[in-house]
């Protein structure tokens, strides 16, 4: 879907004014926030994939009217509602009501280490050989998905060249649904400016992104 | 509290007190009731916190860029392999599972970004910056580079090429600015130094102190 | 520009909700603001195109989180104080401290009549032949306006067919930054729903735009 | 104050106290500073607005679907210029300087919207309706134009095309449905009664009153 976390080429949001002094958060709760998100991680609920989705499925005034953190904290709150871990009776009360679901897997100060440390790799083996090789010209898709997917609508239905394979990946578009990895071949496909802005791209520029191998065919 | 004139949120104009700011309020509601169901614990919000503020940051990502700097034989294997080269400095985890290391060099500048979301490489670099994340340099670098790059003060020569990765999958891209000329004299350690967090993006460059730069 | 008004094929918006007991208006102070806006244009700091422009120029926070006469208010403001008819100060403390600059063109009550009832048409005299005709083929340009333009993002370098030829009319893309009017032909152009959208896009749809010559390029 | 549960608006939940509502003062306040300056009278705006709820509307552009349908030769204008023939009706004005009319039959449904803005015929619908300019409608209606008639209760059999008119210039179209059957011994007026405003926008389809349709 397009939805509002889909900023590539878009207009109107201002000048980028770094700021050296930025602090990473700017309040107790921001740290809260993305601790909570990540110890909540642990219950299982929800991939990754689907708490990125969660984020872009807040309505666009949501969206472009939160901080970052806020959007985190709006997201979450829908993860453990969805899920059934918290209840919107609970969330309106601030008072517990309803038996938790999986506290067994209440992630433990003595995990925390290990979960940072090692991540969650998120490539697979693959099923069959790579489609395309370095050098291929191939074409996104035009297709709109109506669901979670990381193919930006810049880069949609446009001609490329890959650039490079990154191995077999666990595919978004299905994680983020309950619908398994179904991993596939992952490139990096660059795009010249100009294939993307016409005459509005800078001279000398280009784009990549990460591609599956579902958003391309050949040309 | 800190003062940040430059947040890009509508909602920092709030005074010291956080007892006003509502979403102070509703993030204690929520960790809250979920302590109370026996869900989380604060020890591990707070811990994790801390790992991400204290364990992971530029630094790491200064000392992969000096010993590239130094060492051809690690050089190549940052660009061979750049998840086993940087994990042999004992850096990996969370939103660093797989690496992949972009050098600058006389022809071409590199820039990461993600479009879609924040996607950093967390191991090398730490949390990002607000304004990684925040809509302007979103929208913006992919289409206009080089004006982006004039709002850090960097200056690229005409001919450069300007190649910008969207993270849009978990691979995570760690910028290898290009070495400053007249440092023969400086150690890894001294050269880590100069490393700055915006070098390793993409938005910046890297100079001796005293000279014009970033 | 792709700015918070290109909206088609953006996702998370909600349902359309047509509600046949919706008013015109919601407040008294919508109906001010529509009078006004028509009224101030009489003044002619700005046209029609500008003052499109000026809603899109708000910032997507701004321009979701707002209803839709607020979108038109705050555009009037913005274009009075562009214009300098009003002041910075003036908008803050309410009190006049400038002399107007056209108040001789205030819209007197007695044109309002024959102000609506005649428009202003666009339509121009032709300095050359359509360069295309219906049943061409046709391609948009990939080029993102830095300014205002009527090119919906979503048409933007794709091919379709011309189905019609609208006359010469006013190129909004100029005339909205006083750059003058440099009329163009017109076309109707179709696109089939799969070429927008791909295995998204319903059977048997199709969306049309209407597209300045300078939009479009032969296949 | 009218009752509006289901306005596009975030700011609509004030009560009826408009002293309370900040653009109720905002607007007042812009009014105000225009006045004294002499840019505006007050009297034109009242003017103005009573004009476009009064003088225009969804009636004119049903007698001239009405007339269409009972008049051949007027079709047939109505297709070759759509301007001149509802101009010949007394229609005419902003908003509506270029008309196309945009006939519906047994093979192909039409509709209306205006993405980037709210483009809309006013000399023959009026004002438009909220969804109309709603970001809902707007972005939806060219992706999955089915799905949105559906929401107006609209169900189009499955050959028939459906053709979507974005109004990107000022170019007004105005859709003429197909008239119902059985309206033989009805006249121009009591045809005209039928036509209804969404059927005209293509969000609607024409029927009887008793059958069943919007």
């Amino acid at each position: 879907m397009i939805g509002p976390q889909d900023l590539g080429g878009r207009a109107g949001f201002g000048p980028v004014a770094p700021d050296p002094t930025d602090p990473l958060f700017h309040a107790e709760w921001e740290r809260t926030v993305l601790g909570m998100t990540l110890a909540c991680g642990s219950l299982g609920h929800w991939t990754l994939d689907e708490s990125r989705h969660a984020r872009e499925c807040l309505s666009p005034q949501a969206y472009y009217g939160s901080t970052y953190y806020g959007i985190w904290l709006q997201a979450l709150e829908n993860l453990l509602l969805t899920h059934g871990e918290i209840t919107a009776e609970e969330l309106a009360s601030g008072t517990v009501s309803a038996p938790p679901l999986r506290p067994e897997r209440k992630m433990p100060v003595t995990a925390v280490a290990s979960v940072l440390g090692t991540g969650a790799p998120v490539d697979r083996p693959a099923s069959a050989p790579a489609r395309f090789a370095p050098g291929d010209a191939v074409r996104t898709t035009a297709t709109v998905s109506p669901g979670h997917t990381r193919l930006p609508s810049y880069a949609r239905d446009k001609p490329g060249t890959v650039v490079a394979i990154h191995g077999c990946h666990v595919l978004p578009d299905t994680n983020a649904h309950a619908q398994g990895e179904q991993p596939q071949w992952l490139y990096a496909v660059e795009f010249p400016g100009h294939v993307l802005w016409g005459d509005t791209a800078e001279p000398g520029s280009s784009v990549l992104i990460d591609a599956w191998e579902s958003y391309l065919g050949p040309i | 509290m800190h003062d940040h004139p430059h947040h890009d949120s509508p909602h920092h104009d709030h005074g010291p007190d956080n007892r006003l700011d509502p979403m102070e309020a509703r993030t204690r509601a929520l960790e809250t009731l979920l302590v109370e169901k026996g869900l989380v614990d604060p020890a591990t919000i707070e811990a994790i916190v801390q790992s991400c503020e204290e364990r992971i940051g530029p630094r790491n990502g200064a000392r992969v860029v000096a010993k590239a700097w130094v060492d051809p034989e690690f050089a190549e294997w940052l660009k061979q392999d750049a998840t086993a080269a940087i994990n042999s400095l004992g850096f990996a985890g969370r939103q660093s599972e797989h690496l992949a290391a972009l050098f600058n060099d006389a022809e071409t500048h590199h820039i990461i970004v993600c479009t879609l979301c924040s996607c950093y490489p967390w191991a090398v670099l730490g949390l990002p910056p607000s304004w990684y994340k925040s809509p302007p340099y979103r929208s913006r670098v992919v289409i206009e580079p080089r004006k982006v790059l004039a709002e850090f003060g960097v200056e690229l020569p005409e001919e450069m090429r300007v190649r910008v990765w969207d993270s849009t999958s978990e691979m995570r891209y760690l910028v290898i600015p290009q070495r400053p000329a007249n440092t023969e004299h400086l150690d890894e350690e001294a050269l880590a130094a100069l490393v700055t967090r915006d070098s390793m993006i993409g938005t910046g460059l890297v100079s001796l102190p005293g000279e014009a730069a970033q």
